[in-house]
């Protein structure tokens, strides 16, 4: 093979490596190829993402080649990873949301005792992703804060209100068949 | 039903792994109609459904599916609900409506035609199940395009993970998971109340074999002892209980001598006859 | 800034994005810069990678941007990966995958009636690859759940949105053939 058709089909293994990936390796996958084309082929590849001014850089690390994002972009980066907290939510954190969700309005103490186990911290998630809202304070003994779900949570969700929740008979109509 | 189910793991298992989605696809596989018993089981499978198997037909007849020989096409639709069925092959309750309503279109086109009624007015009895058929065809075809999209989506590969891809477990949070999460919160609770339930009756247990032997050997033992033994609240109520379940066995008995007294536990002789003071109201009366 | 100093930000972002990456998010994260610039940079960005024959592409996805390997370098790709494709959906779950994505939303009964067969285990096979997604209750009797497709769905079938999927009249007539 040439070196200019070496270079696509090695970027394209450089970007779905989770590690980085070494001309050994490169040469066994790219069966009958010599290590010297493979290493002028990465060369010139990197020299390329460089002079275009991509907004990715070639990078030779300890053990081979790998795809970056280059220095000079690091503070969009990380104002994108920072507001990102999109669409994942810890398992304990979505657990006790779920509690929230069909127990509401419920307090700590009402949700350790379903739980098990504490969980303010993510209960301080969900409020700061605002998925769960304050509701007032239970008139009991302590006066302990109860809490609800919120609008967003509604949205996040694809929900109209919370009567569309799905119940247990919604799943017993799946497992019936 | 149970069928189909199997048939949503199984669907493109080593045995199905020839053939692609879509109508075509399936009706071909079928019309290679096997004449052995064996593969004419395996061809049968193929079928998802009485539509399904009613396209075959209609393709095997080269008919059009506009106009419909009902009677052939129901003959031959019985046919092979039969043979499914010699060949012990579950059939499922899909099957048989779409076998009635075969059969009742079929009479129905027997009627004589109602004079008083123009021709152009007159209802194709087979127009309902023509337009369910085309329906089903339509999308029989967008499933086969689905698949062709999903083929040319796997030849495709997105970034291997950063490390700035998050470190929790993937947990994306559809309204159906929010449910299961849910569940399984809920079952988890009842386990360990189960636990509880089950550690508190062994120490009921306990607590009877306990009190049992400290009056084995005939002698007296207080009761407000006992009970200021208790270095719980839960004991207490526990060992309250023992005592109670005792009195109930007849195997103690309380005894008060003035009424702020102290209140003994004794062991119970077997007795020949109830006199006039019950047990119970013996025992009732002490605890009260 | 002009739309060439836009274009490698904007590369980062999206490399380092795991889902794929909408105007609106790159708006949101490159304050000041008109949507109308960045879909510009993203258009030209996108030409480029087909232009000088890179391993990769800029698709459009599910309402946004993300980058892959081209199909032509998906045997490397595999070989390396050794992956497996993906389990394949039974022909019943993809015929009642696309009764839901035409008709969306759909109760359980009302895919039982276009398909003349059962669908719940399907139904819960695509719940599982989270290809659909519960859309509320139904307000009629017994308020069934409604279900319709998912960013998921538009992922693994490489749709930017519902409306690239082929229409349905197209399908027709194929049995006049």
């Amino acid at each position: 093979m040439m070196i200019e058709e070496l270079k696509p089909i090695i970027e394209s293994l450089i970007f779905v490596s989770e590690e980085p990936m070494s001309i050994r390796q490169l040469v066994a996958i790219l069966e009958g190829e010599s290590a010297e084309d493979i290493e002028a082929a990465c060369e010139e590849l990197g020299r390329e993402f460089n002079e275009r001014g991509s907004g990715l850089e070639l990078r030779q690390v300890a053990g081979g080649y790998r795809l970056a994002t280059r220095v000079e972009f690091s503070e969009y980066v990380r104002r994108y990873l920072k507001a990102q907290p999109s669409a994942r939510l810890s398992l304990a954190a979505l657990e006790t949301l779920a509690v929230i969700a069909y127990k509401q309005p419920i307090t700590i103490p009402e949700i350790l005792e379903i739980r098990g186990v504490t969980s303010t911290s993510a209960i301080k998630t969900l409020l700061d992703r605002r998925l769960i809202v304050a509701k007032g304070h239970k008139q009991v003994v302590g006066r302990p804060m109860m809490y609800g779900t919120s609008k967003e949570f509604l949205i996040h969700f694809g929900l109209n209100d919370l009567s569309e929740l799905p119940n247990l008979e919604d799943f017993e109509d799946l497992m019936s068949s | 039903m149970e069928k189909t189910k199997e048939k949503d793991e199984t669907g493109f298992s080593p045995s199905g792994a020839a053939r692609t989605p879509g109508a075509q696809t399936a009706l071909e596989a079928s019309s290679a109609a096997a004449e052995s018993a064996d593969q004419y089981k395996v061809k049968l499978a193929v079928f998802e459904g009485p539509l399904d198997l009613l396209l075959f037909l209609i393709r095997k007849e080269e008919v059009s599916i506009y106009d419909i020989p009902i009677a052939r096409v129901t003959q031959q639709y019985l046919d092979y609900l039969r043979a499914m069925q010699e060949l012990d092959i579950g059939v499922a309750g899909e099957f048989l409506l779409m076998a009635a309503t075969l059969i009742q279109i079929k009479s129905q086109m027997l009627l004589p035609r109602d004079p008083a009624i123009p021709e152009d007015q007159v209802e194709d009895p087979r127009a309902e199940l023509v337009n369910q058929l085309l329906e089903h065809q339509k999308f029989k075809a967008a499933a086969n395009a689905l698949h062709q999209r999903a083929t040319i989506e796997s030849a495709t590969f997105t970034r291997g993970e950063l490390e700035t891809d998050k470190e929790n477990p993937e947990v994306s949070s559809t309204i159906f998971q929010l449910f299961e999460v849910f569940q399984e919160v809920l079952s988890r609770k009842r386990a360990i109340t189960e636990i509880e339930i089950a550690r508190e009756e062994l120490t009921m247990a306990e607590k009877i074999t306990e009190i049992k032997r400290l009056v084995s050997g005939g002698g007296t033992v207080s009761a407000r002892e006992m009970f200021e033994r208790a270095r719980s609240r839960r004991e207490l109520v526990l060992i309250f209980l023992a005592v109670l379940e005792l009195v109930k066995e007849l195997a103690i008995r309380l005894k008060q001598a003035d009424t702020f007294g102290e209140i003994l536990i004794t062991k119970r002789e077997e007795e020949a006859g109830a006199g006039g003071a019950g047990p119970d109201s013996e025992g009732g009366a002490a605890i009260n």
